[in-house]
Order: structure tokens, then C-alpha cells, then sequence
């Protein structure tokens, strides 16, 4: 019982790690401009945590109007 | 053990990205040898590319507690 | 029970594309809230790729019924 | 023996899923230009469906002219 | 039997990559059927990517051969 | 033992491949323009090779940085 609960868990970071890869991958192409230096810049850095909550809310949006559809039909 | 495997796969998805991103900005037109300018850029870029990957990790995180704390699990984040 | 995992699987992976290629789209430059025009873009972009992935899904299974009530397999459908 | 059928039969049905899901994102891509309203409009479900059936003949094309050479070598 | 395999997954892979370049490149607007145009196009890019992917592969490994046989793993190549 | 060997083996070959789809996939996008002829022109040969040689070499950079950090950290 432990170990399975071991294992949910890992798989639960798994998932999360690749939420992580993937939005970083999307917003990095939206906010980063010319790559003159190795830091975030003063757009960049409220450009990728803008992005990720956006994408977020976005997401929500998505499972609620699909939610919606699903008790109205 | 488990946990050390995820690591890694972890930290191979994170190069993976970065040379895809960075070799797609850095050298536009591959030479017979990386320039300088070339090699300066992909330094920064994976820099860049790391930074970017903290910040979203972190937002992310924050923003996973934000929604449990709050009472619905859905309709929290939307407004 | 594995044809219900399938079909979960299957709304998982249309909702994913549908968050790319929406997010894509609508929100060219996340700022701090979403703003009433990227949620009205967001939902209409949602609508139109499911009715594209039901286009795709007739017109694929009929081609495929066409290919396989045809002479060949390989030979039937490429002029 | 027809659970064996079973299986296999849900595993093609999986792969058809994702070549609907990979024609869907490649033919959204060529055939929709702004999102105005969320119905396909007359030039965009006719695109969708030409896409889907000229790039089956295209595989076609691939796999006929792969056998020639097989034959021809 | 595993080679097998693995050589079916190998030529699959190859002909989805073809797929995917050549119709992105070839066939722009999709219509009621491939003009002779579009099928020569296709013809010579599914050649091209071949040939692509020869030139890699040959250029990987002649590349893995010098790196394994110099003196370090990780430090050989990159100067 | 030797089971286990061929199993390396071939996993190892694997991602050999894995890695020559993903460069073909890239160096294709970066060096073919338009699709004239089948064959590799003069100027898309040497392209695709010097590709494959700066993506490793710049792959390697990152290792390298990557190890500084470590040590230094």
C-alpha cells in the first residue's frame, strides 16, 4: 500500500515535470528576444510567469466550456 | 533509486531543449567550426533557457497552491 | 474498462492540442489578466479545432472504408 | 484467443486516433486563417477535408515509389 | 526478431519524417488532387530527405568513431 | 549475461537512431530550400554535415558548462 502510494506519487511529479518542460518550451518562444545576455531581462522575466498563468486560466476555460457543453447536451 | 531515475530523465529533457532552442538560434548556418560569437550566444542561451525553466517551475508550483488552498478544485484559477 | 482508458486518453490528448494551438493563437503576449477579446478567441478556437477534428475523422474513416472496399490496399487511392 | 483479438483490435484503434490527431494538428495549421467565429466556414471545412485526402495519396506516393526501388535494387 | 522490429520502427520513423516535410513543403494548399506538380515535388523531397538522412547518419557515426577513439569521452570534440 | 548484453545493444542503437531522426528532422529544416532536384545540391551537403558536427560540438559545450557548475557550486 505504501509502495503504491510511492508510486502515484513519482508518477504525479512525473506529469508535473512535463507540464513544466512543455510550458517552458511554449513560453520561451513567446517572451525571449534576442539572446544577449544569460539573464531574464525586465520583459522577459513577467513575460514567463505572465505565460504560465494565462496558460492556466486558459486551460480552465477550456475543461469549464467543455463541462458546460457535456450538461447541456 | 526510482527517484535518482527521474532525476536524470529530468535533467536529459531539460539539454535536450536547451540545444534544440539554442542550436536553432545560435547557428542559423552551420560552418565548418563554431564561432566565437556562435559559442558566446549558446552559453548565454542555455543560461537563459535555465533561468526560463525556474521561473516556471516556480510559478507553476505557486499557482498549483493557490488553486488547492482555494475551495474548487476547477473553477478557481479562470477569473 | 481499456476502452474507457482510450477514450480518457483520446480527450486528453485532444484538449492538449487545443490548449497549443489556442494559446498559440489568441494569446500572442500573456500579459496580466486575460483580456475579454483572448477569452472570446480562446473559446471560438477551441469550438473551430474540435469541428476540425470531426471533419478529419469522417473524411479519414470514409477514405479508409473506400481503400478497403477497393481492389488493392496500397494501389487504391494515389491517382 | 478473442482476447487476443480484443487487444489488438483497440491497439489499431489507438493508432487511427493518433493519425486523426496528427492530421488534425497539421491540416488546422495549413487550412485556418483567423479565428472570427468558431464554426469551420466554406473555405476552411472543404481545405480540412482535401488535407486529409491528398495527404493519404501522398503516403501512397511514398510507399509506391519505396516498393519501386525495393523491386528495382 | 528484436532487429526486425527495430528496423520497421526505424523505416516508419523515416517515412512520417518524409511525410510530414514533404506535404508541409510540397503541398501548401491542399486541393481537390494532387497536380502533377505537387507529385513531383514530393517525389524529389522524399529523395532529398533520404539522402539527408544518409548524409547524417554517415557524418554521426564517422563523428561517435573519432570521439571514442581520441582520448577523452566528453572533452574530445568540443574545440 | 549475453542476453543481457544484446539487450544493451540494441537499446543503445535505439537512441543512435533516435538521435539521426531528430538531426535529419532539424539539419533538413535548416539547410534544404527549395526542392528542385532529389539529389543533395553543392551547397546542402556540406550544410547537413557541418550540422551534425556543430550540433555535437555544441552539445558538448553544454555538458562542459554544465560540469563547471557543478564543480563550482
Amino acid at each position: 500500500r505504501e509502495l503504491q502510494q510511492f508510486v502515484m506519487q513519482e508518477a504525479q511529479k512525473a506529469t508535473i515535470q512535463q507540464s513544466i518542460h512543455s510550458l517552458t518550451d511554449m513560453c520561451f518562444k513567446k517572451c525571449i528576444g534576442k539572446i544577449s545576455s544569460g539573464k531574464l531581462d525586465k520583459y522577459e522575466e513577467p513575460c514567463m510567469q505572465n505565460c504560465v498563468e494565462r496558460f492556466m486560466d486558459a486551460s480552465h476555460l477550456v475543461l469549464k466550456q467543455l463541462e458546460n457543453m457535456r450538461t447541456s447536451s | 533509486q526510482v527517484r535518482q531515475e527521474a532525476a536524470v530523465a529530468n535533467a536529459k529533457a531539460l539539454i535536450e531543449k536547451v540545444n534544440e532552442h539554442c542550436f536553432e538560434r545560435c547557428v542559423p548556418k552551420p560552418s565548418t567550426s563554431l564561432s566565437r560569437s556562435e559559442e558566446g550566444c549558446y552559453s548565454a542561451c542555455m543560461e537563459k533557457y535555465m533561468a526560463a525553466w525556474n521561473a516556471v517551475s516556480k510559478q507553476y508550483v505557486s499557482r498549483m497552491q493557490r488553486e488547492q488552498s482555494s475551495a474548487g478544485f476547477i473553477g478557481g484559477g479562470s477569473l
